[in-house]
């Protein structure tokens, strides 16, 4: 029901300027054909959501290093020395959120809530200038949803109604950003043919997903 | 000895059999080396895995299953994958047992800075402000001293992790408690004065009439059963 | 036709090829078989389907595959099981495209009263809060009157199920759609006058000059995707 | 690592007054054995937490029926006749949450969370009394968390670490309730060895799971 297109014709669905949700934690579980393709085509002005910035030649670090990214929104960049080079040079601007807020944030956007109450951070130069909400005399941190126009992810398995199934630690913010976004394109690393995943394996519903990457 | 092989004994015998930890990148993650496996400590990794278990042999490596740092590991028997939703829910909701992190300093208030030196090093958070915040029992394994100068401080120069309270600090030289009342010397290393320590301490110490030297042997399951269910 | 089946024939008209849709129990359930396997609709039952089918035939049952009423269903291939949060993060997140419920009331503001009948019926609102405030569609199709009673009132007397003004009401008599103005009669079914109509609304109803007769076919794949991707 | 016990051994774990989250929707996916042992234990004054009153004879209806239920925190409770007559007799207390709610109020107890902001309910009299939240000039509404000290739960495999895996519709709020409760009590259809159930298979993780229930 879905025909898989390739990273080449997915890099044309996203304009530059676009809001990405890229799955991956170090580029483990990341798309790394429709990233290549985005570098390719010369995509600029980005707001990349991810965990990290990868490497530089790895992960989201692949578009850092083509200066694509305007805006990184992030929990750690610490291995990609081109992301604090150019957030020191004022090039890229940097928006650090620990990891657990970033996966709730995320999550809000797609499960229709209204934001995230949080104890971590609160008093940290991670929280300045955001709003503490008091709930019987306790202090929470208000942090809001976090949307993205594309989510950008890698699976395992899909089939061609875009069920998705992950394998170990490549599963990571992949769910949760596919519920995210306005539009899923999904790089699995087979497409299998309809009714082969059992119900209880699909971790992400096919309804939600937008377009499969086809294989090599 | 070693530093760091002092550090990371000495914090081994603070993990309880069957509990659920999170080690750190770096000297966190050697703890592991000095956790018999009999304890069936389930060790997590924030990326996604309970259950993990060291680098495979080479060629047995599999690119889908990797530590927070993005290292080759394995998964025991039983071992679990999470997405980052669930596996921040048990860091915030308590889940946790036990995480150890090193440290860029630590305070008289038990108030631990380990992830940004302002201007010169910000590699972000990463987990660590959800895993101070949120793990039940919060242990810092580090170094006392950065090229001679104390990290053990009055007050944190560097940007905080969280308000929260340290558990316990564990340096190459002492055990370190924050209490109520402030820092508590609990421990010395083998052949370490109490003087050597206050000397190498910024931050003002409680220290007790006595202060025993470290124990660094690995427990029996049986010893550290017995032990971690007084100390819980 | 029977009051029933004019309903659900011009609900399932509604229907978009390859959409997520949540039919209630009831009357709504019944929409289904209106709908062409062909059309890909993905029906989510709010226990935790995608995918939901018929009932199996007798023996073939299974104990853990259920709708939201408690009866036994089927699943098709490439169906999708999901927990309550992920289920409800579908109808909050508006990932489903339409939702069809059932009524007691709807008033000229297109709200809809749909659980509760205060000292005398309290089921509770199981999903239906969450369906009527998040799906993108919410479709009321009901009888127009309940024992000659209009249902379609000036202002709900019984407790609202959400604020939110729903995208049509359908029942055996029209069609008709909230807007920002009021009411507006959309459609007549079969043989029936809008004076009939009339009669039977105590709402305020926009009557444009000319009110189609519904149509009740079945459309074919080609035909429903063309009239519903104009309507969305 | 984890010794299975009896429904009576759980019932003996479980006081008067406790505060139950009980697994299932309409009493697929309960934990049907476990109830029962409260049931015969004579345990009285509970809270109980779940989807819905079940049926007289089924599920939650069979503590409901018992009179063991001083408070029953559900969605729907309309395929129990002898549930309305005991809240219209002021004999049970029914607190009704819609069920998208109680399934994330269950979330944030067990997520470390300080709460939900939700649409759902706002305005209606489900919302009376409640709190709402101005955020950017939008309306949210505010549910506390819901947190459990005894999460009873079903699942089709277990290991005995205590890694789970669910069936089908008989998913529905045993994950969730399984990270919300302080104990949790699992009742398996089968319990494999350790080692059986592949890591991209369990749905709740065996280190939150207290006890297990051994088979008939």
């Amino acid at each position: 029901m879905k025909e898989a297109i390739t990273p080449q014709q997915a890099a044309e669905i996203i304009p530059d300027g676009a809001v990405l949700a890229i799955g991956g934690f170090m580029g483990v579980g990341s798309p790394h054909r429709v990233i290549d393709a985005l570098v390719e085509a010369g995509r600029k002005d980005l707001t990349v959501i991810g965990n990290d910035a990868g490497r530089p030649d790895f992960g989201i670090g692949r578009l850092v290093h083509a200066r694509a990214v305007k805006k990184l929104i992030a929990s750690h960049i610490g291995l990609n020395p081109e992301s604090q080079k150019q957030m020191i040079a004022g090039e890229m601007e940097i928006d650090l959120v620990p990891q657990g807020t970033l996966a709730e944030r995320l999550r809000a956007a797609g499960h229709g809530l209204g934001g995230v109450l949080t104890k971590t951070a609160i008093g940290t130069i991670a929280a300045e200038g955001k709003r503490i909400i008091e709930i019987d005399g306790e202090e929470w941190l208000y942090e809001p949803p976090l949307p993205a126009d594309f989510a950008l992810i890698h699976a395992d398995r899909a089939d061609y109604i875009g069920n998705l199934t992950y394998q170990l630690t490549a599963t990571n913010f992949n769910p949760i950003m596919a519920m995210a976004a306005k539009t899923v394109i999904c790089e699995p690393r087979v497409i299998v043919p309809i009714g082969v995943i059992p119900p209880d394996d699909v971790r992400t519903p096919g309804v939600i997903v937008d377009h499969l990457i086809a294989r090599v | 000895m070693e530093a760091l092989e002092i550090i990371q004994r000495r914090v081994a015998r603070e993990l309880k059999p069957l509990s659920l930890v999170n080690l750190g990148i770096g000297l966190p993650t050697g703890v592991s080396k000095f956790v018999p496996d009999e304890y069936s400590v389930f060790f997590q990794s924030e990326n996604g895995i309970i259950g993990m278990s060291a680098r495979p042999p080479e060629g047995m490596e599999d690119e889908d299953l990797t530590d927070a740092g993005g290292g080759f590991v394995s998964a025991l028997p039983g071992a679990a994958t999470i997405d980052s939703a669930i596996s921040f829910g048990l860091i915030r909701g308590g889940h946790v047992d036990a995480t150890v992190l090193g440290g860029l300093e630590v305070d008289e208030n038990g108030q631990l800075a380990n992830w940004v030196v302002p201007g010169k090093m910000v590699p972000g958070m990463g987990g660590a402000m959800d895993l101070v915040t949120g793990a039940r029992r919060v242990l810092v394994g580090m170094q006392h001293t950065a090229r001679g100068r104390p990290k053990i401080v009055p007050k944190c120069t560097l940007p905080l992790t969280s308000l929260r309270r340290v558990t316990l600090i564990i340096t190459d030289l002492a055990v370190i408690e924050p209490t109520d009342d402030g820092l508590v010397l609990r421990e010395r290393a083998p052949d370490v004065s109490v003087e050597t320590i206050l000397e190498n301490t910024t931050a003002k110490l409680i220290v007790p009439d006595t202060v025993p030297e470290m124990e660094l042997s690995i427990r029996t399951l049986e010893e550290a059963r017995r032990a971690t269910s007084e100390a819980a």
